[in-house]
């Protein structure tokens, strides 16, 4: 491979994360910023490829892209009927929201490439290559043991609360 | 094994107490509401009193005759610093005791029998005579205490006696209010008396006079001697408020309003001359200086009560202001040092006055509850047995030769002039003055009383109509009536009292001559009182001064003395000098004094008595005169003359607005400091409290309630702050979630802000 | 230099993409009324925060900030299903996704 | 034996929540038999007692027996701090000089209050039991020798008051209720703090460890130098002496501590006013002479002045505002308080004569404060009302009421012959005698006159006279021309009846009996009250060692 492959592809995916994110941010339609959360989640998992994270970005991908887009898909079409002037989504603090916003994006950039920039990065003595699955693997069934199981317990009780919190309500309805 | 005395005595006290017990619980269940309970019991006791006095003064006649039980009462086991402790109650018989015995029962005996009479029919006559037991009960206490404690207790149960039988008639507001004012004021006096009790007790850690007197006697006396004059003139206090000295005079009068047995009983006769009977007791410790202010405190009230007794209209009102001014004669009397001439006089008082006042009941009583001299008049025609008694024991009052008053009052007055010697003239002639001025004065108005009552023409059907109500007399003084509910006054014919009522005149009018007492007519100190009670020796020692002070008045007291009185034959130099010739005396004239200053006193006594005996001679003379020719000869119009110094007489007719000037600065001051008091308590002490609750309820709801309070609360330019703040603070609250984001966004810039400037600097 | 820089795919790199999403998820979130974009803008933020954990990961060589990238999946799935769930609710009772109507905690 | 006298009220509360709501008349008599059972428990302790054995602190050698009597110790509570060592909290027990006539006036107040609670309709059965629960909580503040022991029965009594002032009382109850309970939680909140830091000051020379024990308390020499409470930091016993000292003085009440008193009994059902007046007063002196006193001598000396000071304020302010109350039952409350000051003022006197008034007091005022609330009820049963000025007159139809009356309220005013009398006496001959306190006792006796003022005006305004125009009661006259009265929906006797009368009889007969010989009360006091003077001597004590 080139030495300019690399910087190239990932320059352009990039260029895919951040402009679908923005795209998902500033569009008034809410199925069109679903769709392009799509690509969002597709660039960052190729992003997390790139960090040598490779079992992530597969997570990523069925998780946020199978899992959670669907239902916020669902989400959006069950709050909204389709076609109606309420899938245009309103925005509220404009102003001060690009303003903070900007301050906010060059108060970190600011931290980060000053910190770089005072040698406050110092690269490990071995970073990650390859594949890291076989580590995950180890790492999950040892030191991470206990949070791995809890996560687990934390997951299926969000689950059952979500489905409990959405049911549909008789009694509620009979009120109405 | 108690000597039989002693049995004897427990049981006059005990007797009339259970006469109390037994009437109180069971008088309506017994025949005649059980007076003859309450006047067997309480003749025993007179019985048993009498032996005691047979065998004390009769078969002993030793002047230094003692004789004391006592039994431990409360035991504080062994006390840290004072070692094993206890209080005593006991009894001790003198010759003093003996006689007073005597005379308590003998009293009270004749007022239950005048009561079978004067209060037949009364709905309450049985508790009636209750009281008068338990009234007894407490007086014979006082009389037998041998320490200073149980005398207290005993002083304030004749306080409560006297308390339920002056509201007698409690339905009467009159009588309710004076039931209160006596108590009152006594307590008031009894304070002072217990501070004087508590600065010995605190000295000693014992109650007992004997003890207490060795211990004084002996020196050891840690505090200062004004401490000791302090506590002389403090138990005087108690003696103050009982026997209504000024300026505690004020609840004695009012006191009429009990039933006239009970005037005769408690406020003529005995429970107000326990007041003296104290002092007598506690005389050896009170010093030069306590003796002066005891003198000057009777003098006054001697002369002051005399002066208002002359105005009076009301029969009962004018011999209770003569009871107050011949208590102030008693202790005058032992001002001065005069003591056994003081308690001859509590004694021969105590008979005369008993007598004026039931006869005056007697006259009450035939009259129909009218009390008001000036309707009244030509009773001796129609009440002569009365009248006689009467007459005769206000002629004693007044102070005739021949009479048991003139003995010692006399003797009193001999005492003044000699005290007022030996201090060294000046300002201390006056206590002798204001006494012979108040000698002019009794004679003249008990010559009004006498007259106004018993001479002239009746002028029942004088009195006006509208005076007829119970409460039409308040207006100028309010008179209290013995009524028993409706009785129409006037025109009842007026008859003589039955013999239960006439018995105690007689025999009290009897008891009123000269020769019960001393067969020579002039001289009591021949008598067998004086021998027996005398004069006992001071245990505080003069201060320097004093004995300076004596010193140094004698040649000119002695001087004046020979100048004035030829027939005055000792005039000594010399305190020593004196105390021998006063030992070398001869009979009966008080024993050896090593104290020189009452050895001095006991001397220019015996001086004066020739002259005290001309002086008083002349004032009453003067005094009876004077009453002949306003109201018998009629010279003189009492009305005009009243008209003429109408100030004066206002002054005294009002009783020099003493209870106005109380009323108007103690009674008034004291509820006004309660009504302060108890608005501070309900509003600043018990508003900081609720205020302190009301903060922190407040803190509590602070998101809702502190803009309101707040503002509700401050002035504008606070009220204005808060409200920005509080317009501001609101609009933070929007409810939306994002808002609050956009805040937590502002906060983590602003430690942007804060890191970035650290790293710059 | 810059294109050295450039050519060189370093820290600095994704730390940026990083800060981009981050401040994208962050504006969704601030200004946005409609709840089911919030979440989305949420979920922005999630991924920004898992970069940077994959990226220090890499570049320190532990295996701390994957395992923690993947319970961030995790839990981001377990949210995303609660916030659905209560927002399907505060559809239901006030017949709006328009937070901004949603102010009872006001009162 | 102490056992039994404490829990009995339990157990009979525990009968109680067997018993159906319906049977009230059951429920009552449990109650009255716990209680008369409670009494005669109380009297085999008096007879048992030995009054030569002087208690306070403990015998020679550091054991309670010997000091004490009837001791029941047992551990209760043992706890492994680890590095503070075993936390020991006894079930200890025992009476000595100053608890038992204590034991005394409880068992009998809470006869009378059971009698005088006869009356009450509303929900009977949560009222006994609440009040059982009440007296078991008083008998045990008494007896207790464990600082943790006797916390805990402190608060224990509070939720009973509370709920029986709060649902049982009157118009303006929850008001009441709150007050009283604040103001007492407050004062035990830093009791509590006290308590503990006297726990790791002191070590129980017995058994070698931190300990609750009163008696271990009492003697310094337990107290371990550098600790928080022992020798050496005297600025915190200072502290801790104050602190706990307010905490009592809110029971007892010390002005300006006081205010929660009179609201409390004018809301308060009359036999809670008694138990109230009667019982729980006297605990805030009691732990006074217990455990702020003892546990504190140096302290104490330095703040003797003050007390006294406090001790006439509260005499003479009492009195004076009880002579401007409208309300009798407030006036009465107001008495309690100027009574309470003549305790204090014995209290701070710190000899055998002014500790030993004030004990006396302590038990008298129990009997006659009594005695005045039930005689409160009596009227205020008939006319529903307590204002003073809306009678008059009463003597003429009720005399067997105004007998008893003239003897309760001249108990009051200190009537020689009646009990109240030698206590007021003993105090101020104990506070006289000491030269700091002699100012405060010559001002104080002012109160006596005080005390007779507003003791008598109200007599007269109430009793004496004649019928007030807007007076409470009928005035009928029948044919015979007698004056017959009537109060507007009362159906019962006139005068007091059966009920009534066995109430107050033993109460004045106790009260005339102990005025005329006051040894068979006092006797039992006198050793132990020479010795608490001893401990409260430090610098006495410290010269004969």
């Amino acid at each position: 491979m080139n030495q300019l492959t690399i910087p190239i592809i990932f320059y352009i995916f990039a260029a895919v994360t951040v402009l679908s994110a923005a795209f998902v941010v500033f569009s008034k339609n809410i199925i069109y910023s679903a769709f392009s959360l799509l690509f969002t989640f597709f660039g960052v998992a190729a992003l997390y490829v790139f960090l040598s994270a490779d079992f992530i970005a597969v997570t990523q991908v069925v998780v946020y892209v199978g899992g959670i887009l669907v239902l916020l898909l669902f989400g959006v079409m069950f709050t909204n009927t389709i076609m109606q002037t309420e899938l245009k989504a309103d925005v509220i603090h404009v102003v001060p929201g690009v303003l903070l916003t900007l301050l906010l994006i060059g108060g970190l950039l600011f931290a980060f490439y000053n910190a770089s920039a005072a040698g406050g990065w110092m690269p490990g003595m071995m970073q990650l290559q390859g594949s890291v699955v076989e580590r995950i693997g180890f790492e999950t069934m040892s030191r991470y043991m206990l949070p791995f199981e809890m996560v687990s317990i934390v997951l299926l009780v969000a689950l059952l609360g979500a489905a409990f919190l959405a049911r549909y309500d008789k009694a509620h309805k009979k009120e109405h | 094994m108690m000597h039989s005395l002693i049995q004897l005595s427990i049981a006059v006290l005990l007797l009339p107490l259970l006469s109390f017990v037994v009437l109180i619980f069971f008088n309506r269940r017994l025949p005649r509401m059980g007076d003859f309970i309450g006047l067997g019991l309480v003749g025993t006791a007179f019985g048993c009193a009498l032996t005691i006095f047979w065998q004390v003064v009769v078969q002993h006649y030793d002047p230094a005759f003692r004789l004391a039980w006592d039994f431990t009462w409360l035991d504080f086991g062994n006390v840290p610093g004072v070692g094993p402790l206890q209080v005593k109650m006991g009894i001790v018989i003198d010759n003093l005791t003996a006689i007073m015995l005597a005379m308590v029962t003998l009293i009270s005996t004749l007022v239950h029998l005048y009561s079978t009479g004067y209060m037949h029919g009364d709905p309450k006559y049985g508790r009636f005579f209750a009281y008068l037991g338990i009234f007894t009960f407490s007086m014979i206490g006082i009389v037998l205490s041998d320490n200073l404690f149980s005398i207290y207790m005993f002083w304030e149960l004749v306080g409560l006696s006297s308390y339920l039988l002056i509201g007698f008639y409690f339905y009467k507001d009159s009588a309710a209010d004076a039931q209160k004012k006596a108590f009152l004021t006594n307590r008031v006096g009894d304070i002072g008396m217990w501070l004087g009790i508590l600065i010995l007790y605190s000295q000693y850690h014992t109650f007992g006079y004997q003890e207490i007197y060795e211990h004084i006697k002996n020196g050891d006396f840690h505090m200062s001697q004004a401490w000791l004059t302090a506590a002389g003139v403090l138990l005087f206090m108690g003696c103050v408020g009982k026997s209504a000295q000024f300026p505690l005079h004020v609840w004695l009068p009012d006191a009429m309003e009990g039933p006239t047995p009970v005037s005769a009983l408690i406020h003529a006769a005995t429970m107000v001359a326990a007041g003296v009977y104290f002092v007598a007791r506690i005389f050896v410790l009170l010093t030069p200086e306590a003796q002066q202010v005891i003198a000057f405190v009777g003098a006054f009230t001697a002369f002051m009560s005399a002066t208002i007794a002359i105005t009076q209209h009301d029969i009962k009102r004018v011999l209770a202001y003569s009871t107050v001014s011949q208590l102030g004669y008693m202790v005058l009397g032992m001002g001065v040092g005069s003591y056994s001439a003081a308690l001859f006089h509590l004694l021969t008082h105590a008979f005369f006055k008993a007598c004026l006042f039931l006869g005056s009941g007697a006259i009450i009583h035939a009259m129909h509850h009218e009390q008001d001299m000036r309707w009244m008049g030509g009773l001796y025609k129609k009440m002569p047995w009365t009248f006689v008694t009467f007459s005769i024991a206000t002629l004693a009052l007044a102070g005739l030769p021949l009479t048991s008053g003139f003995l010692s009052k006399d003797a009193i007055l001999a005492g003044a002039l000699g005290f007022a010697q030996v201090e060294g003239g000046g300002i201390y002639y006056l206590v002798p003055a204001l006494g012979f001025a108040a000698a002019v004065m009794t004679a003249f108005y008990m010559g009004r009383q006498v007259w106004l009552v018993f001479f002239g023409e009746s002028r029942t059907h004088l009195k006006p109509a509208e005076d007829h109500g119970h409460d039409a007399h308040a207006a100028h003084a309010s008179h209290g009536h013995d009524d028993h509910g409706h009785e129409d006054h006037g025109h009842h014919e007026v008859h003589e009292v039955p013999w239960n009522m006439r018995f105690p005149l007689v025999l009290l009018a009897t008891l009123s001559v000269f020769i019960v007492f001393s067969p020579d007519p002039l001289d009591g100190g021949k008598g067998w009182f004086m021998h027996l009670v005398q004069t006992p020796a001071t245990v505080v020692a003069s201060t320097e001064a004093a004995h300076e002070g004596a010193n140094l008045s004698v040649p000119e007291a002695g001087k004046l003395l020979a100048e004035a009185h030829t027939d005055t034959q000792h005039v000594e130099t010399a305190p020593a000098a004196h105390a021998e010739a006063a030992s070398t005396e001869g009979e009966g004239h008080g024993p050896v004094y090593a104290d020189p200053r009452q050895a001095e006193i006991a001397h220019m006594t015996h001086a004066n008595h020739w002259n005290a005996i001309k002086l008083s001679s002349l004032m009453l003379l003067a005094g009876i005169g004077m009453a002949f020719i306003v109201y018998v000869f009629r010279i003189i119009d009492p009305d005009k003359t009243a008209q003429n110094i109408r100030p004066l007489y206002l002054y005294s007719f009002n009783k020099w607005y003493w209870d106005e000037i109380y009323d108007a600065t103690i009674i008034k001051g004291s509820m006004l400091i309660s009504k302060i008091l108890a608005w501070f308590d309900a509003n600043i002490v018990d508003g900081i409290v609720n205020g302190v609750a009301t903060i922190f309820r407040k803190f509590a709801f602070f998101n809702g309630g502190v803009d309101k309070y707040v503002v509700d609360g401050m002035v504008n330019f606070t009220a204005f702050t808060v409200q920005t703040t509080g317009a501001v603070l609101r609009k933070i609250q929007t409810g939306k979630v994002q808002t609050y984001l956009v805040m937590v966004v502002v906060a983590v810039l602003g430690y942007f802000a804060f890191y970035i400037a650290q790293l710059i600097k | 230099m810059l294109t050295e820089q450039l050519l060189s795919i370093g820290l600095n790199h994704f730390l940026t993409i990083s800060a981009i999403l981050f401040g994208l998820g962050m504006f969704a979130v601030m200004t946005r009324k409609n709840a089911i974009v919030i979440l989305m803008g949420v979920e922005l933020i999630l991924n920004a925060a898992n970069i940077n954990f994959l990226t220090f990961s890499k570049y320190n060589g532990g295996m701390d900030g994957v395992m923690f990238s993947l319970f961030v999946i995790v839990l981001a799935a377990a949210e995303a299903a609660v916030a659905l769930a209560i927002v399907i609710n505060i559809f239901k009772t006030f017949k709006t996704v328009d937070v901004s109507r949603v102010d009872t905690m006001k009162e | 034996m102490l056992s039994f006298i404490v829990f009995l009220p339990i157990i009979a509360g525990l009968v109680i929540l067997a018993v159906p709501a319906s049977q009230k008349q059951i429920i009552r008599i449990v109650s009255l038999v716990a209680a008369l059972a409670q009494g005669v428990l109380a009297v085999l302790i008096w007879r048992h007692y030995d009054p030569t054995m002087a208690g306070i602190v403990a015998a020679p050698g550091g054991s309670p027996v010997g000091s004490f009597q009837l001791i029941e110790r047992i551990p209760w509570i043992t706890l492994d701090l680890g590095s503070f060592g075993p936390l020991r909290i006894e079930y200890f027990l025992g009476v000595d000089g100053i608890s038992i006539t204590m034991v005394l006036l409880t068992a009998l107040i809470s006869i009378i209050g059971v009698l005088s609670s006869w009356p009450i309709q509303k929900q009977v059965k949560g009222y006994f039991i609440l009040y059982n629960l009440l007296s078991t909580a008083m008998m045990g503040c008494f007896v207790a020798l464990d600082f943790f022991l006797f916390y805990v029965f402190w608060e224990l009594m509070l939720l009973p008051m509370y709920f029986l002032i709060g649902i049982w009382g009157g118009p303006n109850r929850e008001y009441a209720a709150i007050k009283f309970f604040l103001y007492t939680l407050f004062g035990s909140v830093f009791m509590l703090l006290v308590m503990i830091g006297l726990y790791f000051s002191v070590i129980d020379p017995l058994t070698g460890s931190h300990t609750f024990s009163l008696v271990a308390m009492a003697d310094q020499a337990n107290y371990i130098k550098g600790t928080i409470l022992g020798p050496g930091s005297e600025q915190w016993r200072y502290i801790a002496f104050a602190v706990l000292f307010v905490g009592f003085a809110i029971k007892v009440p010390m002005f300006p501590f006081h205010t929660w008193l009179p609201d409390a009994h004018v809301e308060a059902p009359t036999p809670i006013s008694v138990i109230l007046a009667g019982v729980l007063l006297k605990l805030g002196t009691y732990g006074m002479m217990r455990i702020n006193f003892p546990l504190f001598p140096e302290v104490f000396q330095a703040g003797m002045y003050v007390i006294g000071v406090f001790g006439a304020i509260n005499i003479i302010y009492g009195a004076f505002c009880a002579l401007a109350q409208q309300d009798l039952k407030k006036m009465v409350a107001y008495s309690s308080i100027s009574h309470m000051g003549y305790v204090l003022l014995g209290l701070a006197a710190a000899n055998s004569e002014g500790m030993l008034g004030a004990l006396y007091q302590m038990f008298n005022h129990g009997t006659i404060t009594a005695m005045l609330f039930l005689l409160v009820g009596v009227i205020y049963d008939r006319a529903h009302s307590r204002q003073i000025d809306k009678f008059g007159g009463l003597a003429s139809y009720m005399p067997v009421y105004t007998g008893v009356v003239i003897v309760a309220w001249f108990a009051s005013l200190g009537l020689p012959g009646l009990s109240g009398f030698i206590s007021e006496a003993l105090v101020f001959v104990g506070s006289f005698r000491e030269p700091i306190t002699r100012p405060i006792a010559m001002v104080s006796v002012l109160g006596i006159v005080f005390g007779a003022a507003y003791l008598l005006w109200s007599l007269q305004r109430m009793f004496l006279g004649k019928r007030k125009p807007d007076a409470l009661y009928e005035l009928e006259v029948d044919g015979h021309g007698h004056e017959h009265i009537h109060f507007h929906d009362w159906k019962g006797k006139l005068d007091l009846d059966a009920r009534e009368l066995t109430m107050l009889v033993p109460l004045g007969i106790i009260v005339i009996a102990l005025g005329i010989y006051p040894m068979p009360v006092m006797g039992l006091l006198t050793t132990s009250i020479n010795k608490l003077v001893q401990v409260l001597a430090p610098v006495a004590m410290s010269a004969v060692h």
